[in-house]
């Protein structure tokens, strides 16, 4: 493969009214090759990779703006119409968002090469099905036909890709095309652009994710703020990173990383002592015993005959694929979804089934964290009273009354007091999942069920919420039910992990022997497609 | 103003005179028809420069009317103006009335009376046909009273009108008997209205759905078809005989080929299609327009309506209009000039009498009915309506000076609703609390019936100064089965009853004239009735419109003279 | 769901509406004060003898006990029987056949207006700045609180009695149709606007809005391969909603500009009293109502399958 | 909501409520005072919006009028809003056939177009105020009812709902901190938006001859008797029309910065 520059930017620089969001960056992509640009969310990553098809929205300064032989500085609207899809296409993070999910895939496909060439209707038919199969979607003739939100997770992926095929572009910008897709997808996906790759065409990968782009990109920029701090090989980044930002991303990534060991705070190397706060196991009853649950909706069995125990102050991760019966496991546990068999003990008592009335004085020992905490909020209500509406049981919400309380539970989760007065919608990510982990806190429960409390987070947030959880429970000696489909953070947090498929769990032990050595070929596989700095 | 009427009705009229004069015994003395009639009323037809157009054949008029379109085009059935208005295109009468309101044959020739008034007897013009060719004879006459007096009917007016005709004998093909109960020096009046008109007796045959929607008669214009809510469309009769044959017209036939008959109950967009030529005729026209029309260039028909005039009764059959002197409160209280000439503008013109300007017996009395608000305070406490409320009504044993006024929206027009609430603020500043009730028609009966009214505005249409019976005979008050009773006032006065009836069957024109006269006294004196204008029946028509006029007994304009611009 | 099943619930569905409304009629019709022979005849202003009340009574069948009446009603409304008319004598399905083509070419015809100009005013506001989509939807809720026998009046007013440009009244050329069907489609198209202007502006701001540009689509193409469908969609499922209030509308329309019509049927039926009348005209807009819903659903179900049914 | 909108929202309420409640302050005439020979003046300086027929002053008319007209929208809307939270809530909470039976009410009351279901009431009852308002209110219900329905339930699954039982809240603190305020604050803007078009319905039979009687100065009443003099006196439609206009954009304006959308109409 030759040596050929696509793509040559220098002194790029992207301002919306005034205020810039981009800063003097250059780069180049090389056809065959793969440029990685890391960093977390509002670093202007996309905003470049927009800006490259005259898509920013904002005003664009360069030296040299050059793409396959275009001077993108002063292309006409036409111009730009015609390289987009044809020269240079994109591909975005969402499926289910970057498809119309009133038209059939097909045609959705089919556009870009109404656009582009002149071929008849029944030619591009043709070449809508070879593009189909080139991205092995199975039954291209029918899915084609059909709409996104017909469509299953890996299909609607392929599709995706295939709309940014058709035109048969030189470069192939994936701006998060693997962000929050389960680590089948994201297998899936890497594995097409590793093809597209060795097709020789550029690739511009967009992530905030190392680890997933660690074994695709032969170059890495990281972005930080709008400026690219440390560009290189992808292996001199990972290895010798100079810039502590670039180490920041680098600790955060948290397979492999032992417990208890922070993933956020630089410089403070050292391991959190393990002095950790475990009753002795043998004395008293798990702190969650779970025997036999099962539960089908319909025709679907969703959870069958699932058994685990979770020890007091331990943590069990449960890890599996969308569809596995995670969630369902966990509503079944936390009494939300009453199983057809089966039963729930929570330290050593009853909890399911059983009525709301008998486990009402057992309600308080447990605790559940969500996914998109702001949905578990009283839109109504204010950080402070959200916290009062917890600490009082519900009676009331004049934050006045509990002013210690709430101080407290605040710098638990490291929540800045001045946020009280505010509605839970104005804080960011990772100030509401604190949110969350301060209310589900307050009533002091035993067990936390957290599901997939990270995911929706960029990897340097979530090892800050990570590694709260992890001191929250060596003070305060909470167990942990950790459902999660990222492998790298099941490793990270959990003492014993389940591996849920199809609604059984399959293999369940310590974390070590799991990842270690993993019995079924199931657990392989995943394991195989997990993502890895290390 | 009168000019272009007078002279355009003389061609058809003139002719129509000369010719009954010989039948009825010396009755006139002009030579109009009742066609005319509108010519000697005071506003008359304006407008259009009739006289240098010369008439024209064909060409389709269209005609819109702010009246409810009738549920049957009989007006046998039932029997009300709107019918009237459009039954007059395709119907005539045995009789009807020249300009000075002198009754004259029309499809009768000649009639006569027997000497104890009980038999009158009628004889038909020869050689007319009805429109589905029969011919026009006098089993005619018989079957059309028949069918009056039949309930199945449901005639309302016309059974009224033949009320003393106890059947018919036909004695020729062209002549029949009325045998009456009592003498009716009203019957020909009665029988010159559409309401009595003659149909084909054998249309009459078929079931009443059927007649309602193509009524066949021996009138200029036929039923071509009812298209509900939409149009009625009318075609000419091609082979219409004129009764009286005017030799001044070239052709018998009408010279429209047809008219579209329209119901548009908005006054703004009936004016608005008038304005910019959808339409050419428009009836129920809106004071305010008729003042702006002249302006337009349209062309203005006034033509009030015979019978009672628009007056509002008081109900005398209970508290507190059973005591005269609350009732000539009522009166004197308000002031109708005023309100009648602004809201008017000047189309109405008041009265001071309870029969219509055209009826010549109509007797007029203006002293009774001066606004004096200080003479009303004074009666009212002499009434022992001296107490006053909170609110500034007058009390009496702690009882409110309070009395009902329901108001169809039917029967009165914007304009007169306007004016009652202008009464209604007026009497309250002598202390009568006045309610008015705006109701639709079967509300405002329902409400009539159950005598759930202290005043009500209740005109009626009927040919003639026998009208006072229906309205003021005490016999009136006694309601029909459905709860209908024509006399709202409730006056019951045996003086009067005995001249109401007296001056029906009396053959002497002087004593008829003086009897009416005695009567009107009795009902203006006793404060009955608050007179207010002649009915309002004002058509506008548009420039290209000519030869609009002629007008039935009842002042519903025939479209037989009018012609189109082509 | 399949299509066949889901033609077969919206058919049960429509006929216990249809049941419902029928019943309640019923119900209302005997809590009327007053003999029901009587509106027969006319009303109170008739002079109908007793003979003829009996005979009316006997016709209608309100001699029968009342569940005999109801079935038989019933019974009646299941042949497509709706009896005969109080005022007009006829039967009243044929009243309908000759007044309800009218009204429903109206209300399409003002349906098709409105969204034209929905769509119209949406593309429109897509460009506009933010001082003029600012005015754009003061307009539009302006236009949406506009009651239609106002704006009726004043379009006669203007384009009629001042200008002289369109007729008053329906003249035969079909110009006569273009002021009442404004009348009805301004509020409406209104109301619309505000709808369209959010899910287009939602559609063209979103990801796969994104995508197609990035696929080299341009704007104009972008509007109208995305932008009409997402834009479209709400306004769809409005549209039972909107031709019921079209129809409303029509009540107050009808009557302005003296078009026949099921409104002005039903106004002077209402007026007259003739329950079977108002009967009818109740059981068919409910009709009509039911068949343009199902007809917007499949609409909608075409374009969007995936959306819920309800 | 900012700052501006909400002192905007509340200087316009005030403005209506002090119309309807104190109309004297802002017109101290008698809005049934006659005066013939006055009739039909133009509006200006003697009278701002002119005078009608009978002399009265269309100014003074108006103002006095929101009193009824806002009245009648209100007691509409309350009427409708009423039935429709009964329904609404009992088909949300109550198992899956009544919950059908509910539907298929709401849906035959939808099926027949608001005026046509105004003019049914008006057929059985005779016109007046009252049937005016039950009509109305009777028109709308299915509406409103429909979304209580659907924010119940949907409040009913939400992860609000679950994090509070999670927490340990019983069903009856769970109503009445979460469900109840939650499903009523997008019916608050509902009602707004709702008394806008109430008043414009109302209007409307007015209009037709089916609701207010005069010489009561309600706007549609108003406007009915204005139509007639629409050539010679367009003031005695425009202003009494403007002010239906203005009650209901104001109220859309309201209920929107109260979060409420047109689609729930």
């Amino acid at each position: 493969m030759s040596e050929q520059t696509l793509i040559t930017v220098k002194d790029l620089s992207v301002s919306f009214d005034g205020t810039p969001a981009v800063k003097n960056i250059s780069f180049t992509v090389q056809a065959g090759k793969v440029l990685a640009l890391v960093g977390e969310s509002g670093s202007g990553k996309s905003v470049t990779a927009r800006s490259l098809l005259g898509l920013s929205g904002g005003t664009v300064t360069a030296s040299t703006l050059d793409i396959c032989g275009h001077d993108a500085r002063s292309l006409s609207d036409r111009a730009w119409q015609k390289i987009r899809g044809n020269t240079l296409s994109l591909i975005l993070q969402d499926a289910l968002m970057a498809l119309d999910p009133l038209r059939p895939v097909g045609r959705e496909i089919n556009d870009g090469l109404k656009e582009h060439t002149a071929l008849k209707s029944a030619e591009r038919k043709q070449r809508v099905l070879e593009v189909l199969k080139s991205v092995r979607m199975p039954e291209p003739d029918v899915r084609a036909k059909q709409r996104s939100t017909e469509l299953s997770g890996g299909m609607r992926q392929r599709a995706l890709i295939a709309q940014a095929l058709v035109g048969n572009p030189q470069v192939v910008i994936a701006d998060e095309a693997t962000t929050a897709l389960d680590s089948q997808l994201t297998a899936l996906v890497l594995s097409q652009l590793r093809a597209l790759k060795q097709q020789g065409r550029g690739i511009l990968m967009i992530s905030h994710d190392l680890a997933q782009v660690a074994h695709l990109a032969d170059d890495i920029a990281v972005m930080r703020h709008g400026e690219i701090v440390e560009s290189g090989p992808t292996q001199q980044i990972l290895e010798h990173p100079q810039h502590d930002y670039t180490r920041k991303l680098l600790r955060a990534v948290p397979s492999s990383v032992p417990r208890f060991t922070a993933l956020s705070d630089l410089g403070a190397e050292e391991t959190t002592s393990p002095a950790r706060k475990i009753q002795d196991s043998e004395q008293h009853s798990p702190a969650l015993s779970v025997k036999d649950l099962s539960k089908s909706f319909g025709k679907h069995l969703a959870v069958s005959s699932v058994s685990f125990e979770l020890p007091r102050g331990k943590t069990l991760g449960i890890v599996g694929e969308s569809g596995s019966g995670k969630t369902t496991t966990a509503r079944m546990v936390l009494g939300l979804e009453k199983p057809d068999s089966g039963t729930v003990e929570l330290l050593g008592e009853r909890f399911s089934p059983s009525t709301a009335s008998q486990r009402q004085n057992l309600r308080e020992q447990m605790g559940a964290i969500y996914q998109n905490p702001l949905g578990s909020f009283d839109p109504r209500y204010t950080v402070g009273q959200l916290l009062t509406d917890a600490l009082s049981r519900g009676k009331s919400k004049r934050a006045s009354e509990y002013r210690k309380p709430i101080t407290q539970l605040l710098e638990q989760v490291e929540l800045s007091a001045d946020l009280l007065a505010r509605n839970p919608r104005e804080l960011s990510g990772g100030q509401r999942q604190r949110l969350a982990i301060a209310r589900a806190l307050a009533p002091k429960p035993s067990v936390l069920v957290l599901d997939e409390p990270v995911s929706a987070l960029d990897v340097s947030i979530q090892a800050t919420v990570l590694d709260l959880l992890d001191r929250i429970q060596l003070e305060t000696g909470t167990s942990y039910l950790f459902i999660s489909h990222d492998l790298s953070v099941i490793e990270h947090m959990s003492d014993t992990v389940a591996v849920m498929h199809q609604g059984k769990l399959i293999e369940h032990g310590d974390t070590a022997s799991i990842f270690g050595s993993p019995q079924r070929e199931y657990t392989q596989k995943l394991l195989s497609a997990m993502p890895r700095l290390r | 103003m009168v000019i272009p009427l007078a002279h355009r009705g003389k061609s058809l009229l003139m002719q129509r005179n000369s010719r009954s004069s010989r039948i009825l015994a010396g009755a006139f003395a002009l030579p109009l028809i009742g066609a005319l009639l509108a010519s000697c009323s005071s506003a008359g037809s304006t407008g259009s420069s009739t006289q240098d157009a010369k008439p024209v054949t064909g060409g389709t008029m269209v005609y819109a009317s702010g009246d409810a379109e009738p549920s049957c085009l009989d007006p046998h059935v039932g029997g009300n103006y709107p019918q009237a208005l459009v039954a007059s295109q395709f119907l005539e009468s045995l009789f009807t009335k020249d300009s000075e309101g002198k009754i004259i044959p029309w499809l009768a020739e000649k009639t006569e009376v027997s000497e104890d008034g009980l038999t009158r007897t009628i004889t038909l013009h020869d050689g007319i046909k009805f429109t589905d060719g029969t011919k026009l004879t006098a089993e005619a006459i018989k079957k059309n009273i028949e069918h009056l007096k039949d309930p199945n009917t449901a005639s309302s007016t016309g059974y009224l009108a033949v009320g003393k005709v106890v059947r018919v004998e036909v004695k020729d093909e062209l002549t029949a008997t009325l045998k009456l109960s009592s003498p009716d020096n009203a019957l020909l009046e009665s029988l010159s209205m559409p309401w009595t008109a003659i149909e084909s007796p054998k249309a009459l045959e078929r079931d009443q759905a059927t007649n309602c929607t193509s009524p066949v008669g021996t009138g200029p214009f036929k039923v071509a078809s009812w298209e509900h809510q939409k149009a009625v469309n009318l075609v000419r009769n091609d082979d219409y005989v004129l009764p009286v044959p005017n030799d001044q017209r070239a052709n018998s036939t009408s010279y429209l080929d047809g008219i579209t008959w329209r119901f548009i109950p908005e006054a703004a967009t009936r004016y608005a299609a008038l304005q910019s030529g959808e339409v050419d005729v428009i009836d129920n026209a809106q004071p305010d327009t008729i003042a702006s029309a002249a302006d337009a260039g349209l062309g203005h028909l006034d033509a009030p309506r015979p019978g009672s005039a628009n007056r509002i009764e008081l109900n005398s059959s209970k508290a507190p209009f059973n005591d005269q002197k609350v009732r000539e409160a009522f009166i004197r209280a308000v002031d109708a000039n005023t309100g009648v000439g602004a809201l008017f503008f000047g189309t109405a013109k008041r009265s001071y009498s309870l029969l219509s300007s055209v009826e010549p017996l109509g007797y007029s009395d203006e002293a009774l009915f001066g606004t004096d608000t200080a003479k009303a305070n004074t009666l009212l406490d002499e009434a022992g309506w001296s107490e006053r409320d909170a609110q500034g009504y007058r009390t009496k044993n702690g009882k409110r000076l309070s009395v009902r006024f329901p108001v169809s929206t039917n029967q009165s027009v914007p304009a007169e609703q306007s004016l009652f609430e202008q009464f209604q603020a007026q009497a309250k500043a002598v202390g009568f609390e006045v309610k008015i009730d705006l109701l639709d028609l079967s509300s405002w009966y329902g409400a009539l019936a159950k005598h759930e009214y202290n005043l009500v505005s209740a005109p009626y249409t009927k040919v003639g100064p026998s009208v006072l019976r229906v309205l003021y005979h005490s016999d009136s008050t006694v309601p029909a089965p459905s709860g209908y009773f024509a006399n709202n006032a409730q006056v019951k006065n045996d003086k009067l009853d005995k001249l109401l009836v007296q001056a029906e069957e009396t053959e002497d024109e002087a004593q008829r004239a003086s009897l009416y006269e005695q009567a009107q006294k009795i009902v203006l004196e006793g404060y009955y009735v608050l007179p207010l204008y002649d009915q309002q029946n004002h058509f506008l028509y548009g420039k290209n419109v000519h030869g609009v006029g002629a007008t039935t007994a009842v002042s519903s304009p025939i479209y037989f003279d009018t012609f189109l611009d082509q | 769901m399949n299509t066949l099943a889901w033609v077969g619930r919206k058919v049960g569905g429509a006929l216990v509406v249809l049941w419902l409304v029928a019943s309640a009629i019923f119900i209302a019709i005997r809590l009327i004060p007053g003999d029901p022979a009587e509106a027969i005849m006319g009303g109170p202003g008739s002079q109908a003898s007793a003979q003829a009340l009996a005979a009316a009574r006997a016709e209608y069948a309100l001699d029968q006990p009342v569940i005999t009446q109801y079935l038989l009603y019933l019974g009646k409304l299941a042949t497509f029987d709706f009896g005969t008319s109080y005022s007009l004598k006829q039967p009243v399905t044929q009243v309908m056949g000759e007044v309800l083509p009218n009204t429903l070419w109206l209300s399409l015809m003002a349906l098709a207006a409105a969204w034209l100009l929905a769509l119209c005013f949406s593309a429109l506001a897509m460009r506009a700045g933010r001082i003029g989509s600012q005015v754009g939807n003061l307009l539009e809720i302006i236009a949406a609180a506009v009651p239609h026998f106002w704006l009726g009046a004043v379009l006669i007013m203007l384009f009629s009695s001042a200008l002289g440009w369109l007729p008053a009244v329906d003249n035969g050329t079909g110009h006569g149709l273009v002021l009442p069907i404004l009348t009805l489609a301004l509020p409406l198209a209104g109301f619309l606007t505000q709808l369209m202007r959010d899910s287009l502006s939602e559609a063209m701001g979103s990801q796969f809005a994104l995508a197609a540009r990035a696929r080299g689509e341009s704007r104009l193409k972008l509007f109208w391969r995305h932008g009409l469908r997402h834009a479209a969609l709400p306004a769809l499922s409005l549209t039972g909603w909107a031709f019921s209030s079209l129809l409303s509308g029509a009540v107050v329309v009808e009557a302005i500009f003296a078009r026949p019509g099921l409104g002005r049927s039903l106004l002077s039926a209402v007026l007259a009293r003739d329950i079977p009348m108002v009967t009818g005209i109740a059981l068919f807009s409910a009709l009509v109502y039911i068949v343009v819903m199902a007809i917007s659903e499949g609409i909608e179900r075409m374009i969007n399958p995936a959306g819920e049914s309800r | 909501m900012s700052r501006t909108a909400k002192i905007c929202c509340l200087l316009v309420i005030g403005l209506w409520l002090l119309m309807a409640l104190a109309p004297s302050v802002l017109a101290p005439g008698d809005p049934l005072a006659i005066n013939p020979t006055q009739a039909f003046a133009k509006p200006g300086l003697a009278h701002f919006f002119g005078t009608d027929e009978s002399g009265r002053d269309i100014y003074t008319r108006v103002i006095h009028g929101a009193g009824d007209s806002l009245a009648i929208g209100l007691a509409a809307t309350a009427l409708g809003m009423g039935l429709a939270i009964v329904l609404g809530t009992i088909a949300a909470l109550s198992p899956r056939w009544l919950d059908e039976i509910i539907l298929r009410i709401l849906e035959a009351l939808y099926a027949i177009p608001s005026l046509l279901m105004a003019l049914l009431i008006i057929a059985f009852t005779g016109p007046g105020v009252g049937p005016a308002i039950v009509a109305v209110g009777l028109s709308t219900a299915p509406g409103y009812a429909r979304l209580v329905r659907s924010q119940i339930r949907s409040l009913k699954n939400s992860e609000m709902l679950e994090a509070a039982t999670v927490l340990g809240r019983g069903t009856w603190r769970k109503s009445r901190n979460h469900l109840i305020p939650n499903a009523l604050k997008p019916l608050l803007a509902l009602v707004t938006l709702g008394i806008g078009q109430a008043v414009i319905w109302a209007a409307a039979l007015s209009f037709l001859g089916l609701g207010t009687p005069p010489p009561a100065p309600e706007w549609g009443a108003m406007l009915s008797a204005g139509r007639t003099y629409l050539h010679l006196a367009w003031w005695m439609s425009l202003f009494p029309g403007l002010a239906i206009v203005a009650v209901a954009v104001s109220a859309t304006l309201i209920g929107r910065a109260l979060g409420g959308k047109v689609k729930s109409l």
